[in-house]
């Protein structure tokens, strides 16, 4: 009964609304009970591939059926979904208590959580295309509800944005049901294998617009950064963990359901892989370099990680278009270990932020004496997301480069290399100005977060590493779907995966690390004890350090760096949309000064042109 | 050839009345002539409308004594019957427009059409 | 068990090895740089002394953090000793292991890293983000030569690619690809932070940057990471480019000369800009290897 | 089964003995006003299910078919009727709680506009319908002037454009009164061949003008902006949801049964869209609440002609639904706008940020029908759009479903800014107090969500209308009976 | 303070470390430190016995004082010194620091170094030579080798003198914590 997933969150989110004027606390608790419930119900019906549900409705005389199934593809992200909404709403029980909006936004949370459902489960074109505008309209709400003034803009353009493709989508896919008179993936899939080759590209690209804005991939990434920066910050980690991801779901389903990449097979191909797939490629690679170049001149902590997920994401699009087994599972390892990672990286921040009040950096430092678990929390995040090895993001990372140094994609490589390298930077980047660095004297006295706040960073680090270290969870579901979408499957075990050039034992790796670190304390311990000295005890040539803000090292931590490339990021990509509505819409303005400029003789005189224009025109034909 | 005269001369007449009319809606200044002229174009129609119903040396449609219900030469009565209507319904815009034109006048103190331009958006 | 205890056994055998010869190594460093200013410089085993010196002085600690960062520093390089093959001994034959490698350092240096910003000395911190710029800049060349040898070799384990350079010394790297081998060469002094790209611990600039608050056994500690970081990268540099060795002393022989050379190589040249430092290594370095790939791919 | 022509009659005299009324007591116009609305709505159901048999024809004064003047009751007609009359209801139940003191004289000219309205649509004969036009424009003249201040400029332009609207239709009417010899619509219908193709061209093109303005096509509509910015809220309301859907209404029966050539409905094809883009351009400049409501309804009704103007039966359907959708919608627009102009005691934008909070009902009804114009799944805007791109789809004009899309594209974006503004901004202006007006926005928001989930409630009466218009050889063996 | 704890043979070797390699703080105070990049460099080169320049006060054992010390400088001087690590020695240039030389009589110069920091050893002439400096360093290596260099004990033995007179000269002198 797949369509309760989406009715139970419908029928709670407006319960939460209700109970949440009364008591702050109410509606967090009542999404986090929902979610507990939809992961587990998830978690009972696994295997289960054929459920599905149907239900048809003649509508003005259109027959439509609105199909619904469980696929795995669809089963993973499900839970994804679920898990990741769960540990949100724990966390924002205590997170809310300042929150304005909190009852719009537990309202709005439920339901983006419900059509996501939607949207997974769907399985024509309709109702993808129902909740998918639904999640687009709940999540433009859940943004607008952030920082005052910003949050509005960067919701707005992200709504103009999805907007548009929807609509790219709706025509293509309206047109594709006047072909086949229904609306299901299926027909819809053989209609366009036997239609002739550009038409039916042009309509799947048509109809996957929607999903590469979702994703935030280079040329219509704009909306990722204000989004996520602005975004309230419990809804950041639910944004840039799910909402990108969804678009990928969308992506796959094109690519392998739609039978794009069977398409495109005869197309010309580049080195073996058919020359559109190798420009999506290209498109993630730029998707990297640009993200990761914009990040590491952030100075707002929420933007600079928007920025990185844009550049993981770039990861995740090039695995999918090399369309190798490797590749495939490489990137959907990549999309569970992002989501682990980067909702960690934004619940640390957001309780940095809950406790401080301030997004930027260099407001902020020397956390880690007052608020040590968000410091590991944040650090065992960046470890992974950075890629070093007892964490999962390597493997991920890994993978990748395995399928990339097979088919021997040198700029992709390149790409992907340069991205996981300067990873370094940009993730250390708050580390060193929020956590290390001098504590600020009004940030002495900051109390850990609640409890509430606690768990989900615990369980968030005891899943970065329980997968770090035992890939094999991970993969057996990822063969399961890489089999149901007709790839073969990369052989693996518990703790090890196969790659092109050898066997990855993470196991191994993990007890040869635990040795070293034995090693090295063993030589800490030996010497003398040192002394404990205060932070502002520090070398500073003699001079005596009275105030910690002169003397924390946070604003423009890569100056040099950031010289090389700053007539890149000047020119950037919104300016360029900008530019393109303000002189669309200045036309309309200079449209109704020639005509509506109040004088009323010109509206009659109009009327007389109209009919003396009309007659002519009739009297030439 | 007297006839075609006749004939053409209460069409030309009423659309040359309508021209002038038209005229002068769209080129006066003063909202007063410009009430006027609105008026002529109504005047205009009307006459057009009754020239349509006119038959050949036939009386006016009205029964009394003089020619009784079952006289043959009757001028058609309908377009005169819309002309009435048409004439009640240019005199209460007429009106209407007169009672707005002293309200403007209270309000902007002129009458120029050109200098009344409160509604610019 | 007992296998697991031999492990063992050689593991710490091959970290006191690596521990002395990179202090010889220092010390050879520092006696050369010395002759070529004229100048007689400290004995060759000065850097013993001084280890043992900083081990025997107090120090001070600026919180968990601190400690914490230089013991993972120091860890994770002895970790990532134990996947370099020195010579015969290969503890670890497994797959992968370049890459591996690659991340490996990684940790250390971002132990390194936490441990001294942790420090709450701005100058550390300078240090850092400089380090972590230039990493930027020679990592991107290295890797691309990384790929070209995986992608010519279809292995990507250490043990793999010295296998393939073996017979006469004519089928090493050095010779087969000598464009790679010069820019593995460059690539390799802005590894270990020579001379020409050592912005980071700019003693004159930044007060020694990162290590500006370690004195005493953190001192130590980074000078043994500092050894052990330097036997890693010739090891790595031998294995890939000069066909490696089947016993530990040509091994080291081959590792001393490719030291010799980096450190006269290096004592010629002023210090770079950070940023010059990165354009230089995106410049050349980055433009010969992409060649090289390209060679090879095609 | 009451007579229909009741609708008309009952409305103008209760409009003429408002005064009386009055006299007995202050407040009994508006309870009349709405009785008689109310009145209005029930014959129309009692008769619904008879008419969706056969169309009704009743004559006026006894006599048969062609001479006498005959009210032509089709599908289509109830259809219209209701949506006039229901928009009247709503906006009399809004007058109720309506603060500013209108006398009786305001509750007169409300109910002549209605019966003058449902007139338009019922009527089967030409010269009944310019009456009825009259009657409407008359009636909308003065009321605009009720607001006092800069009304009066703008009622006196719509009086100007009017005028020379209505002595073009005159013009029309009299040379095909001299063409067939008659006005009953089945006669000039039956006997179009007779006109020689110039003169039908003429009569076409001066139809075009007379109700292209009632319509508000693109030049002819520049009253529009003015009038329903200036007017009071009520006004606007009534003009926006019931008289201008008579304007389409006639429209469509003169051009689907007088001169159902395919070279008129190109014109009005490129006059729609030119009308959607020009609309919805100027309405995203705008600063002023109502102004952007009037570009938009203008716009809506450019898209409603485009739509229409396509021919085929699905396209008619849609733009009906279009019709019906956007004519409830732009009464909730109206009525919040109007409460929270009220409340801000300015009618620029960005004076109403904030009032999300302080006048929930309001912000709530604003945000609701703005998002069922949008077109959000679930509501009744969703539909129409979808049944809009699927019917220009399949008469394979792709430019123009690109254009539609485009236009409703720009929509989205004016209206989210007002939008933002209710909700997500903080509060700057005191808020005066204003008129209840739960009652009308919860009707409203029922019909429009019950119109969203399940549309098949108007579906059949869709379906006839949309058959009924488009043959006219039906229209005419219906009213003439064979002669 | 932990040195009586440790087997006197552990401390032997250790001392014979420290001599061996010692990194040198030269504070450049005075005019004293221009002798100093000679004494390094190919003509003498200081670094064959084991001394080295420090950049910071944390890595260094040897505090150079070259020459005249003012008020305002020896506060800096007290800071850096307590930022050094036990085993810590201080050598002082040229006679301004031994009876504030030629600026016996100025009201704002520092007569006697040994009153405010314990001083192993001083080395005479209105500047050293760099000859003179390495003989004073080779003497110094002597001592600590043979355990004679404990300036740093005795400061901590007698911290009340030195503290009394450091603020009886700069008033508030601020601690590190």
């Amino acid at each position: 009964m797949l369509t309760k997933y989406i009715f139970v969150p419908a029928a709670a989110a407006f319960a939460a609304y209700i109970l949440n004027k009364k008591n702050k606390k109410a509606g967090a608790t009542i999404t986090a009970l929902v979610s507990a419930y939809l992961l587990l119900s998830l978690a009972l019906i696994y295997g289960s591939w054929e459920l599905n549900q149907s239900f048809n409705l003649s509508l003005m005389g259109y027959q439509l059926e609105f199909l619904m199934a469980l696929t795995p593809l669809s089963w993973l992200f499900a839970v994804l979904t679920s898990a990741i909404s769960l540990l949100i709403a724990v966390f924002s029980i205590d997170s809310q208590a300042d929150f304005k909006f909190s009852s719009v936004f537990n309202l709005n949370f439920l339901l983006v959580i419900g059509s996501i459902m939607g949207v997974l489960f769907a399985r024509d074109f309709l109702t993808l295309f129902i909740f998918w505008e639904l999640m687009t309209w709940t999540s433009f709400y859940l943004i607008s509800s952030g920082k005052k003034k910003m949050a509005g803009r960067a919701a707005y353009r992200y709504l103009i944005l999805s907007a548009a493709a929807a609509y790219s989508f709706l025509m293509a896919v309206i047109f594709i049901f006047q072909q086949t008179g229904s609306f299901a993936f299926e027909p819809a899939a053989e209609f366009l294998l036997n239609n002739s080759a550009p038409q039916s590209i042009l309509l799947l690209l048509a109809i996957s617009l929607p999903f590469w804005v979702k994703a935030g991939i280079f040329p219509l990434h704009v909306w990722v950064k204000d989004a996520h920066g602005n975004a309230p910050k419990e809804f950041s980690p639910f944004l840039s963990g799910m909402l990108l991801k969804v678009g990928f779901y969308g992506l796959i389903v094109v690519f392998h359901q739609l039978s794009f990449f069977k398409i495109i097979e005869n197309t010309i191909a580049y080195r073996g892989l058919p020359l559109l797939s190798y420009l999506f490629a290209l498109l993630g690679a730029v998707t990297i370099i640009t993200g990761t170049i914009l990040a590491i001149r952030q100075e707002d902590m929420k933007k600079l990680i928007a920025y990185s997920s844009i550049s993981q994401m770039g990861y995740i699009i090039i695995g999918i278009a090399i369309a190798t087994p490797l590749g495939f599972s490489g990137s959907m390892l990549h999309l569970m270990n992002h989501l682990i990672f980067k909702s960690t990286i934004f619940l640390a921040l957001a309780a940095v932020i809950y406790r401080t009040g301030t997004t930027k950096m260099y407001e902020v430092g020397g956390l880690i004496f007052r608020m040590p678990l968000t410091f590991a929390a944040y650090l065992t995040a960046i470890i992974a997301l950075a890629g070093i090895p007892p964490t999962n993001g390597f493997i991920s990372k890994w993978v990748i480069y395995q399928a990339l140094i097979e088919k021997g994609y040198l700029f992709l490589a390149l790409a992907a290399f340069f991205g996981s390298i300067a990873s370094f930077m940009y993730v250390f980047k708050p580390l060193s100005t929020v956590f290390l660095g001098q504590l600020k004297p009004q940030h002495q006295e900051i109390k850990e977060v609640p409890l509430l706040m606690k768990i989900p960073m615990l369980i968030l680090i005891g899943v970065i590493v329980l997968f770090g270290v035992f890939p094999g969870i991970q993969m057996n579901i990822i063969s399961q779907i890489s089999g149901d979408l007709g790839i073969e499957t990369v052989n693996y075990s518990l703790y090890s995966i196969q790659g092109a050039f050898g066997a990855w034992n993470s196991l191994y790796i993990f007890n040869v690390f635990a040795a070293g670190f034995v090693i090295a304390l063993l030589v800490f311990g030996l010497a003398k004890k040192s002394k404990l000295v205060g932070l502002l005890d520090t070398y500073s040539s003699g001079e005596y350090v009275t105030d910690a803000e002169s003397y924390h090292y946070a604003y423009q931590y890569y100056r040099p760096f950031d010289r090389l490339f700053d007539n890149l990021a000047a020119k950037s990509l919104t300016g360029f949309y900008e530019t393109l509505t303000a002189n669309l819409l200045k036309s309309g303005e200079s449209f109704r000064r020639i005509f509506a400029a109040g004088r009323v003789q010109n509206y009659a005189l109009y009327s007389v042109l109209l009919f003396v224009i009309l007659a002519a025109v009739g009297w030439i034909i | 050839m007297l006839n075609f005269l006749e004939e053409w001369s209460f069409f030309g007449g009423s659309i040359l009345l309508i021209f002038i009319g038209l005229y002068g809606v769209l080129s006066r200044k003063n909202m007063i002539k410009i009430l006027i002229s609105l008026g002529l174009m109504d005047t205009g129609v009307n006459l057009l409308l009754v020239a349509l119903g006119y038959v050949e040396a036939a009386n006016a449609p009205i029964i009394n004594s003089v020619n009784p219900s079952n006289a043959a030469a009757f001028v058609d009565p309908i377009p005169q019957a819309l002309v009435l209507t048409s004439i009640v319904i240019g005199t209460a815009v007429l009106a209407l427009g007169l009672a707005l034109v002293m309200k403007i006048y209270d309000k902007y103190s002129t009458l120029n059409i050109s200098e009344i331009r409160g509604l610019k958006w | 068990m007992i296998d697991l205890i031999y492990k063992i056994g050689h593991f710490l055998l091959i970290t006191v090895f690596a521990t002395a010869l990179g202090l010889l190594f220092m010390g050879i460093a520092r006696k050369i740089i010395a002759r070529i200013q004229k100048r007689y410089g400290p004995p060759v085993y000065q850097p013993y002394l001084d280890v043992l010196k900083l081990f025997g002085k107090d120090a001070i600690t600026h919180g968990f953090i601190f400690d914490f960062g230089a013991v993972m520093a120091l860890g994770g390089v002895i970790a990532t000793l134990f996947f370099i093959p020195l010579g015969s001994w290969q503890l670890y034959s497994m797959e992968g292991t370049v890459l591996l490698v690659i991340y490996l350092l990684a940790v250390a240096s971002l132990g390194m890293a936490m441990g001294t910003v942790g420090s709450g000395n701005p100058q550390a911190s300078i240090g850092i983000s400089r380090a972590l710029t230039q990493m930027l800049g020679y990592e991107l060349p290295f890797l691309v030569i990384l790929f070209s040898l995986i992608f010519r070799y279809q292995t990507s384990s250490i043990w793999g690619l010295m296998q393939a350079q073996a017979g006469s010394f004519l089928n090493w790297n050095l010779f087969a690809y000598p464009m790679m081998a010069l820019v593995a060469f460059v690539v390799l002094i802005g590894m270990m932070g020579k001379k020409p790209f050592d912005a980071m611990i700019a003693p004159s600039e930044i007060g020694s940057g990162p290590v500006v608050e370690s004195g005493g056994k953190y001192l130590g500690m980074l000078l043994l990471q500092k050894s052990i970081t330097i036997i890693i990268e010739l090891a790595l540099y031998v294995n890939l480019f000069l066909g490696g060795a089947d016993n530990i002393f040509s091994f080291s022989f081959k590792m001393l000369i490719v030291w010799i050379l980096a450190t006269m190589f290096g004592s010629l040249f002023p210090r770079f800009r950070i940023e010059d430092g990165v354009k230089f290594f995106w410049k050349w370095p980055l433009g010969i290897a992409i060649l090289q790939a390209l060679y090879i791919i095609i | 089964m009451v007579n229909l022509t009741l609708i008309i009659a009952l409305p103008l005299l209760m409009a003429f003995t408002m005064p009386i009324f009055k006299m007995l007591n202050s407040k009994l116009p508006k309870f009349i006003a709405l009785l008689t609305t109310a009145f209005n709505l029930i014959v129309l159901s009692s008769n619904f299910t008879e008419i969706m048999a056969a169309p009704l024809i009743l004559e006026l004064g006894g006599w048969q078919a062609p001479f006498a003047i005959n009210l032509y009751v089709g599908p289509l007609a109830l259809v219209a009727a209701f949506l006039i009359n229901g928009s009247a209801f709503i906006l009399s139940i809004y007058n109720l709680s309506q603060d500013y003191q209108f006398d009786d004289k305001f509750y007169l000219l409300f109910l002549m506009i209605t019966a003058g309205a449902s007139g338009m649509v019922m009527t089967g004969d030409l010269f009944n319908l310019f009456v009825f036009i009259e009657i409407t424009s008359i009636a909308a003249y003065s009321l605009t002037t009720f607001a006092g201040g800069s009304s009066y400029e703008a009622s006196f332009k719509y009086l100007i454009i009017g005028g020379v609207g209505s002595v073009f239709l005159l013009l029309g009417i009299g040379f095909t009164y001299s063409a067939v010899g008659s006005l009953n619509l089945a006669e000039i219908a039956a006997s179009a061949g007779l006109i020689n193709p110039l003169l039908l061209q003429i009569t076409a093109l001066l139809f075009l003008i007379g109700i292209g303005i009632e319509a508000e096509l693109f030049p002819l509509n520049f009253w529009v902006p003015d009038i329903y910015t200036e007017a009071p809220t009520a006004v606007s309301g009534i003009m926006s949801g019931a008289v201008s859907a008579a304007g389409i209404y006639a429209l469509a029966r003169i051009f689907f049964t007088l001169f159902p050539a395919q070279q008129f409905f190109n014109y009005l094809l490129v006059i729609g869209v030119i009308t959607l883009i020009m609309g919805e351009l100027i309405a995203y400049q705008q600063e002023n609440i109502k102004r952007m409501l009037a570009y938009s309804s203008l716009a809506q009704m450019g898209l409603i002609v485009t739509v229409i103007s396509l021919g085929t039966e699905a396209a008619v359907k849609a733009g009906l639904f279009q019709l019906i959708n956007h004519s409830i919608l732009k009464v909730l627009l109206f009525i919040s706008a109007g409460v929270l102009i009220s409340a801000a005691g300015s009618k620029k934008i960005k004076d109403l940020a904030g009032l999300g909070t302080k006048k929930p009902t309001a912000a709530f009804g604003f945000t609701i029908a703005a998002m069922g114009i949008l077109g959000v799944p679930f509501l009744n805007g969703f539909i129409s759009k979808f049944m809009i791109i699927s019917s220009s789809l399949n008469a394979d004009q792709f430019l123009i479903t690109f254009l539609i899309l485009a236009a409703a594209l720009i929509e989205i974006a004016y209206y989210l800014k007002v939008v933002q503004k209710l909700y997500f901004e903080d509060l700057e202006i005191e808020v005066k107090n204003t008129a209840v007006i739960t009652v009308p926005v919860i009707l409203l928001t029922l019909l429009i969500i019950g119109l969203g989930v399940y549309p098949q409630l108007i579906a059949e009466p869709l379906e006839k209308a949309a058959a009924e218009i488009l043959n006219n050889s039906r229209y005419i063996m219906t009213v003439l009976g064979g002669i | 303070m932990n040195n009586n704890f440790v087997k006197g043979s552990w401390q032997e070797i250790l001392d014979w470390a420290q001599n061996k390699s010692i990194n040198m703080l030269h504070y450049c105070t005075g005019c004293g430190a221009i002798e100093l990049p000679p004494t390094m460099t190919s003509r003498y080169d200081m670094s064959r016995f084991g001394i080295g320049p420090a950049a910071t006060p944390r890595q260094a054992d040897l505090l150079l004082v070259t020459g005249y010390l003012s008020t305002k400088t020896l506060r800096r001087l007290i800071y850096t010194y307590e930022q050094m690590q036990a085993p810590k020695f201080v050598v002082g240039f040229g006679s301004c620091t031994i009876n504030g030389g030629m600026y016996w009589d100025s009201y704002n110069t520092i007569k006697q170094l040994d009153k405010y920091l314990p001083v192993e050893m001083y080395i005479a002439g209105c500047m050293p030579r760099p000859e003179a400096i390495l003989d004073g360093l080779l003497k110094l290596k002597k001592m600590i080798n043979n355990g004679e260099a404990d300036g740093y004990q005795r400061y901590q033995d007698n911290l009340e003198f030195y503290h009394q007179n450091q603020e009886a000269v700069l008033g508030e002198v601020q601690r590190t914590q």
